[in-house]
Parts: C-alpha cells; structure tokens; sequence
C-alpha cells in the first residue's frame, strides 16, 4: 500500500473538524437523550477553533500538526469531550513527531496509542458504550490490514467505516458507564452513544470526501 | 422554557459580567477563561485556594469567591466542566509562592480537566495541589462509576479551608484539613422537579407530578430511587438516616447542619425541612452547633433540597466561624 | 403540589419553628401569635420597628428580624394578612417608652387588620404609629383599588428605620425617614411561572409556556399586561423603563439598585438581570452606589424577578450601610 | 309583629357559625376562582372558635353577645374577613348593648350600621361585589317590613334570604372591586363573590332551621 501523506492527514483531520461543526446541533441532540446535551456544542466550539486558525497551523510534521490540535482542543473544549480527544491527539502525535508520512502499521501504532491515553486519562475500557467502542474496532481493522501487504487504503478506509458504523447499532442497548450519560443508568438503555456516533459519521463523511463509496448513509 | 436569558450561548458570560459588575471593589473578571477572583488575589503570603467547575449551581462556586473562601473560580458552561485552558489559566493566575489549592468536585470532566491543566502548570514549576470532594451518599461507590459525587459539601471544605489559608496555613496542612473535612461530611439531596439547562431548552429528566427523586445528583443524576411524594418529615427522616448512618454520626456529636436549596424550592419549604432535621439531630444526641439553611449548591431552577451533616472538632468549629465575604451578601 | 410540606394547616407554624430552632439566640418564638421576635427587645432606649403580612414572601418579612432590622414580625397564614389579634399583641409585646413603628405594606387585609390593631393599642396608651408602604408602579392608584402596592421596597424601608432606630431615633423621626425612603423607592416586577400556595393546592394564575406576566403582584396579582417571553435584557430594560421613569430618577442621581427573585429563578439569572440593570443606570448617568441581587421579597416559588431603584443622599447611604444581622444569613 | 328574642340572636349566630363550618372547603373553593382560596378557611377559624366558647359567652344582652363575637371574629380571622366580619358584628353590638329584644326598626338601623362600618372599614361601596351586596339587599327588605304594622317575622325572612340569594346570579358578572378578587380584575367576571354566597347560605340555613320554606336550596 501506498503510504498515508501528510495531506492526508491534514485532509482527515479537515474532513474531522467539518463533521463536528457541521453536526453540533445534531450530536448535542443526541446527547440528550440520555446526557447532558452538550457533545455536539463541545466539540464544535474545539473544532471552530482548529478551522479558524488551520492556515496559521504548522503542517511540517504529522505529529506536529496532532499536537497541536491536541493543544487547541485541551484548551476550548469542557466536559469530557477536551480531555478525552485531546487526549486521542496528543498520544497519536507524540508517536508520530517527526514523520511526514506513515504505513498501516504507524497508524496502528498510534491508534493503540490514543485508545490507551483515553482509557488512562477517563478509566472508560472496551463495552463501556464509548466512543473507545469505535475506537477499537477501528484500530483491530487497520491491524488485520497492516499485516497483509497487498492492502488497498481506499479498502481499508471502507472497512474500518463499516465497523465504526456499526458499532451504534451494536452498543446502542448497552448501559453507558462514563460520562454524564452514565448517570442515567438504564435510561441511557436504546439510545446511541454520541461520541460513537460521532466517529462513525466522521469516518462516513471522510470516505465521502476521498470518493470512495459506502453502504450507509452518513 | 421559562428563564431569564437572552443567547443562550452568553448566559455563563453574562452572569459572569453581572456578578463582577455587582462587586467592583471585591472580585475581577477574566473573559477570556470565565475567571473570578479576588481583586486582591494572588497574595505572596497566602496559598491561594480555587475551584471550577460546571455552571448552574450558584452560588457554588463563582460566588463563593471572597475574603475567607475562594481566591478564584473559572466554571465551564452550564453542567459542564470548564475546558483544560481555563484550569490552568486560573492556576497561574493564582500562582503565590506558598502554593495553589485546587479543590475539585468528584466528576468525570472535572477531574480529567483538571487533572491535565495541574500536571501542566506543575511541569512549569507551579507549586500547586489538588483534592477531590466526595460528600454524596446517595449512590455507593462503584467500580463502574467515577465515586461518590461532590455536592453541598463543598460549601464547608471551602469554608474550612479558605480560614486556615487566611491565616496562613500552608499548602501540605490546607490538604490535610480537606481531607480530614472531606472525611467528616455526608450529604444527599431530593429533587423534586427537573431543571433546564439554557442552551439545551428542555429539562433534563422527566419526572411525574406525584414523584421525587431519592438522592438525586445536582445535574440531575438519578439517586437511589424514584418515589411518591411524601410529608416533608417524611422525607426528611429518609435522608437524615442515609446521611447521618454513613459516617456514621454518634450521640455526643457537635454538628454543622446545611438544609440547602436546589434552585426552585423557596426558604420558607427549606426551614420547615430544617424543623424535622433539627428534631432528628436532638434525637440522635447530636448537638448542631452551627446550621446553614438557603441556597448553598444549586442544580439550576431544580425545586429540592439536599440535608448536609458534618461532623466538628474544635478546629472546624473556629473555622466555620472565622469572617467571610462573598458576592451573594444579603445587606 | 411539588413542595416540602406537612399538613398545608402546619406550614406556616413549622416554618416559624424552623425559623427559631436556627436562631436560638438570637430570635424568640410566640406560636399563639405567629410572633417571631429579638430575643433581646423591646428596649427602653430603642424605637420597635414591627411588621407583619402574609406569609409567602420570605424571606420578608419574618426572616428579616434582627440587629439593624425589624424587632419583630407577625406574619399570617400564606398570602393572608394577620388576624387583628396577632397585630394588636406583636405591639403590646415589642412596646416601649420610645415607641412602635409599624411598617404595613400596602394591601386592604395588612391595613384593615393593622389599623385595627393600632387603633386598639392606642387606646390602651401605647405611642405606636403605622406607615404603609407602596413603592410598585405596576398598577396604577385609582379610585376602585387600594393604590399602590408594597413589594421589595419594603426592604429598605425596613433597612433605613431598622439602623435609624437603633442607633437611637425617635418614632416621629422613623416616621419621616419611612415617608423619605418610600418617595424615593420604586419598583416592578415580571412573573414567569405561577406559584402554589400550599393550602390552596394548585396555581393560583394560570399562565403559558411562552408568556410572562409583567407587573405582576406578590400575590400573582396581574399587573400591566401579559405578554410572550422575551430575552432577558428585553424584559430589563422595560421594567427599568418603568421604575426609572416612575419618580423619575435623573442623571447624576446616586441609587441603590436591587434585583430581586420570585422564589423559583436561580440566582444565576439573576446576575443576568443584573449585569443589563447595571449598564441601563449607566446609560442614564445614574451611579449604583450599592446593588442587591438575590431574594429579598418572594412569591413562594414563583418564578421571576422585580427591579427596584432606591435614591440615596447621603443619610440613607449611611443607614443602608450600618451592620443588620437577620435569619437568612451565609455563614 | 312579635319582637326578636335574645334566643333568636343566638340561633341565627349559632346556624351562621354551622355554617361557616360545614362549608369551610365549598368557600374556599369559591374564592380560588377568582381570588386566594382562603375564605372559607378564614371565616371557619373565627367561627370554630365562637362555637368552642359558646357556653362560656355571656348571653345577658344581645350587643353584649354580638361584641364578644365581633372580638373572636377580630382576633383569629386574618385577611379581609376579619376585620370586615368583626367590624359588621361589633357595629350592631354597639346598637344592642343594653337590649334583650329587638323589633324589626332596631334590626334595620343595626344593620345599617354594620353595612357603614364594613364600608368605613375597608371603603367598598355597593356595585363592588362583596358580601355588601348581599348587605344591602337584606337591609332594605328588613326596612319596608319595618314601615308594615303587620309584618310577619317569617316572611320577613324569607323575603330576606330570596333578595340574598338573588344578589349571587346578579352580581355574578360584575367586576370584583375590592378584596383579593379585585386583583384580578376582569377575570373575576363570571365567578360568584364567596362573600356573597356565604351571606345567602346563612340565610337559607337560617331558614330551615326555623321552619321556614324557600324557593331556593341552599
Ligand atoms: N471516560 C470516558 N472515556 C471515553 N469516552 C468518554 C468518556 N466519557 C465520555 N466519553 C465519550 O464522550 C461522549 C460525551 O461527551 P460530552 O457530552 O462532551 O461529555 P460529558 O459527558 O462531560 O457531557 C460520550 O458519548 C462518550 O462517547
Ligand atoms: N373591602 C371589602 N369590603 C367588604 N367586603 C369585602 C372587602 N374585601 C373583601 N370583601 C369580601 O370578603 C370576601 C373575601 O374574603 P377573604 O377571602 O377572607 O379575604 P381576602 O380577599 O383578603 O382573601 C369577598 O368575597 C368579599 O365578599
Ligand atoms: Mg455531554
Ligand atoms: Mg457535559
Ligand atoms: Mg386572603
Ligand atoms: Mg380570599
């Protein structure tokens, strides 16, 4: 496979920055079925930030670029959501510093970085109905891929899609354990867990803009 | 929704301004980080003792700042912990040579907030410390929860503290006096109608005309159950017991008792559940030696009330009554 | 009905109970008469300053005794003047060589039972006077009403005399500093939510999801009109329009200016409020030289807020600056 | 026609406290239409207290009796009623001091003179909905009886309660100008005067007690 360019990370990480502003009443109203209502509005007023100051933003390095989108959401983003992804940058920069391009298997690597920043700094582990259970199922897709080498990116991309989408309907009954949503016990029972939801369409609406077809709508 | 708000998205900011426009002498506002503090804050000879956490339960904690309580508070939006920035901003504002104190209510957004803004300002040489508040008996600790919650409690651990830091307490001793006032209160509260936040415009939980909710959390967080209405005796004996077999509370006992309002329940319902709480402390043996009856930790518009206990030693007690000054002042 | 309550019969009594079981040193407690009084008054050297009215509005009137403020206070059942009994034995029991002062608020059952009082205990030779109280320009005087009503300028009527008093005036003095505060006072108010009193069992207006009612009277009396919520500085500035107009106060003036909850809005909104009020006297040149925010004068838990304007000279700053010490205290 | 006794007196105050009593919920309820819910509630406390002390209440003259009613009235009724019920009591009393009968000229200028006390007291005129406009009625009925040398005492009360009752449905829509009621202005259309009906309840009850057929059910 054809190595991941630091175009295309600044293309996800614009695609990612799109999705969060272009969904912030649409994830708060998910939220608020079962928790505070604020996700959507949290993560778009991090995201804003990173559009308004994204030419100004230092693109010489991946990890460069990470970290310091990890800096902007820290610092704008409250609740859970700042810590939580900025979290998720921050690792996935600090292993990627100074490359400028990287394979499956950097990607990987810094994929099992974040999902283990995540779990240490909000103590959230796999079924605990998190965006994690995205996370995850993403990261053991880019695995399998990263050991064959005839992989293909757009396949990749695809699947990886595939299993993020899935995982709303598959953890949507599940009782949330972290975040405000947990405290609503088995009320949050039947209703999808926003940061999912927000990973899946993030996915979706990356694919959308590298052109590679999809079997859900986002 | 009924409330008094123009953009919801300002509403935190304009209460902000307005409580800094009300105490031009007292506090000062930062904009940019939701900052309030103490106009003569920080000071080289006093650890300088903060707070942030989400809005919507004044006066906790933008108006608990004032000579003899907090030096600063930076809270985040409504329900909401303030983001990572405002954590550390407000800790380097404060920055005295004798220590910051930073006194964190147990939840998930504002222990990981501020746990990143301390490594952080500790990385650049900061003397400061932090100390989780956790006076909420209504759900048990859990593996699968982050623990107890911080609720009304607080009010005490930043009287206790705010006295000892004007005194010149140091930053090791403020630490120990959190954990040792930590140790010795319980509270749990009642909710008897839902609340709005503004910028969601409908209320958090549903809750039926004839319900209350048993210990419930100040955002909101369901407690240990759902359950008809009852007297207010009635309810108040269900949580006196929850609060006082905690620690528990012995016979002999001097005591601080808190009624504290949720919002929506006005101070004359509060004083008749002070009526029935005094009774039971007689009962029990304990003697309350200061009481605390109003609005103290607040769950925005929410009608309810939550019933603190703590447990006094001579120190506390000289604490608790050692002068203070804070926005919301009566005269 | 949501509230803390026992039997509806029981709650003003349990209430007054509460009241006095968390001031035992300070205030004293005469259940045959609803008297909530200083545990140390009358005094021979000293005027009494009394009041008395529905209960409901607490923390005036009864939370409103103490060092600086009222000697004493009789309340009647919920939003129900006092009978004449418990008026005419509040004077006998607060009587002194110097004199009593009682403040009625402007409303037919406060006078009728007050008068009736005053005019009994006259005879017997006791040198007590009345002033009544009418500072909210919501409804007009006209001939088919009994004027005016008294709302949260009550309190500084209260405020003023209660310093004056101790600081040694006689009752003729009180009587014209009552008059002087009362001219210069000034107030009106915006209902949101209806409130429910507990013997009554349901709303006492009705009123929808998106109106406010605005002028509306402590008691859910209707005031200039109903009218579709609007943003929070929208309502401001009709009511500072309203009360600013009313004297008028000018440019240049020095005010005290108070906002004041209904009962059920947080005091979050409040600094809303607030924050617009502040900028609206300084617009019009008028300098704020003290602000109250918070609740002085309720509708059990109704949901809303009133504005009111104090000018001040030099006297009045003075009195509203002495030390007064009541129930509803912080620390 | 035969002169009021001292134990006429007392019946009729002992029926209006049954009254007052029996109906303490039904008064209330009335004045939660248009006003505060407290009438009934108001007026019971005064008249449970007439009727706990009843034996004890010196009947020797009937302005004696009525004075010591006026005073308990005063004293535990709060709100409009006390004052206006006690003022109404005290006013005949004040007519009566000496007197153990009284004929239907002395009951009229008794009346009179409660009607101008009750207006003195809390300035209502007639036109305002309150209980005068039940007053007033009776007054002049008892007045052209007065003028007839042969009036007689039951038709005199009848005739008194029919113009009492009446004054419910013709006041009904009137605007209510004093009291609590008057607060709500025009919504106070359309809803009886609590005052009103408990005067025209008194009344009927009075007549039952005395055998006395009306038109109307009380
Ligand atoms: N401890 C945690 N670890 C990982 N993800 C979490 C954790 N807590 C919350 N989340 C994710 O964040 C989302 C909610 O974010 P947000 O609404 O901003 O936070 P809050 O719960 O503080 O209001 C959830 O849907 C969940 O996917
Ligand atoms: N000023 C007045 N003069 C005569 N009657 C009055 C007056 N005000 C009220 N009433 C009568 O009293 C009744 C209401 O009494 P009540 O409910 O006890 O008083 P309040 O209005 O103080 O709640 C009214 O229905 C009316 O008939
Ligand atoms: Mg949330
Ligand atoms: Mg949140
Ligand atoms: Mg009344
Ligand atoms: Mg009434």
């Amino acid at each position: 496979m054809k190595e991941i360019t630091i175009q295309d990370v600044e293309l996800a990480i614009k695609t990612i920055a799109d999705t969060a502003l272009r969904n912030e009443q649409y994830f708060s109203e998910l939220d608020s079925a079962a928790g505070d209502a604020d996700f959507g509005v949290s993560l778009a007023s991090g995201f804003r930030v990173v559009q308004k100051d994204w030419d100004q933003l230092d693109k010489s390095s991946i990890g460069g670029l990470l970290l310091k989108i990890s800096m902007i959401i820290s610092r704008h983003v409250g609740g859970c959501s700042g810590p939580i992804w900025g979290t998720g940058f921050m690792r996935a920069g600090a292993l990627s510093k100074d490359k400028t391009t990287l394979t499956l298997d950097d990607l990987e690597k810094m994929l099992s970085a974040s999902i283990e920043g995540i779990q240490q700094r909000g103590g959230a582990v796999a079924g605990d109905k998190t965006l994690l259970d995205a996370l995850i199922p993403i990261r053991d897709t880019v695995r399998e891929y990263a050991g064959k080498s005839d992989a293909d990116a757009g396949e990749v991309l695809r699947e990886a899609t595939r299993v993020a989408t899935d995982a709303i309907e598959r953890t949507k009954d599940w009782v949330a354990k972290r975040g405000r949503q947990s405290f609503t016990g088995e009320r949050s029972k039947g209703t999808p867990d926003p940061g999912i939801v927000a990973v899946a369409t993030m996915m979706n609406d990356l694919c959308k803009e590298v052109g590679i077809e999809t079997d859900t709508a986002s | 929704m009924k409330k008094f708000v123009n953009d919801p998205a300002n509403f935190v900011p304009e209460m902000l301004e307005g409580v800094a426009l009300a105490n031009p002498e007292m506090l000062r506002y930062v904009p940019e980080y939701n900052i309030i503090h103490r106009a003569d804050r920080p000071h080289n000879d006093k650890v300088s003792v903060i707070q942030g956490s989400g809005s919507g339960h004044e006066p906790a904690h933008i108006m608990a700042v004032g000579p003899g309580m907090l030096d600063a508070a930076s809270p985040g939006g409504v329900f909401s912990a303030p983001p990572m920035e405002f954590c550390y901003e407000c800790i380097k504002l404060m920055n005295s040579p004798k220590g910051v104190l930073v006194l964190i209510n147990n939840y998930q957004g504002d222990r990981m907030n501020w746990d990143m803004a301390v490594e952080m300002a500790q990385a650049e040489g900061i003397n400061v410390k932090s100390f989780v508040i956790d006076d909420d008996v209504a759900v048990q600790d859990s593996t699968h929860t982050v623990g107890r919650r911080g609720v009304a409690g607080n009010f005490f651990v930043i009287k206790a503290c705010g006295a000892a830091a004007e005194r010149g307490a140091s930053l090791d001793d403020l630490l120990k006096l959190a954990e040792k006032v930590n140790s010795q209160v319980r509270s749990m509260g009642v909710a008897l109608t839902s609340c709005t936040p503004p910028a969601k415009g409908k209320p958090i939980f549903e809750i039926g005309d004839d319900e209350m909710e048993v210990g419930v959390g100040i955002h909101g967080e369901p407690g240990r159950r759902r359950d008809k209405m009852k007297p207010a005796d009635a309810i108040v004996d269900e949580i006196f017991d929850a609060v006082s077999s905690d620690l528990p509370f012995k016979s002999g006992d001097r005591v601080a008792l808190m009624i504290n309002g949720l919002g929506g329940t006005p101070i004359s319902e509060l004083y008749v559940l002070y009526r029935r709480a005094a009774q039971r402390c007689s009962d029990a043996g304990l003697t309350i030696a200061r009481n605390y009856v109003g609005n103290y930790c607040t769950s925005l518009e929410m009608a309810g009330a939550s019933l603190t206990l703590l447990r006094l030693d001579s120190e506390l007690e000289d604490l608790l009554a050692a002068p203070a000054e804070i926005a919301t002042r009566i005269f």
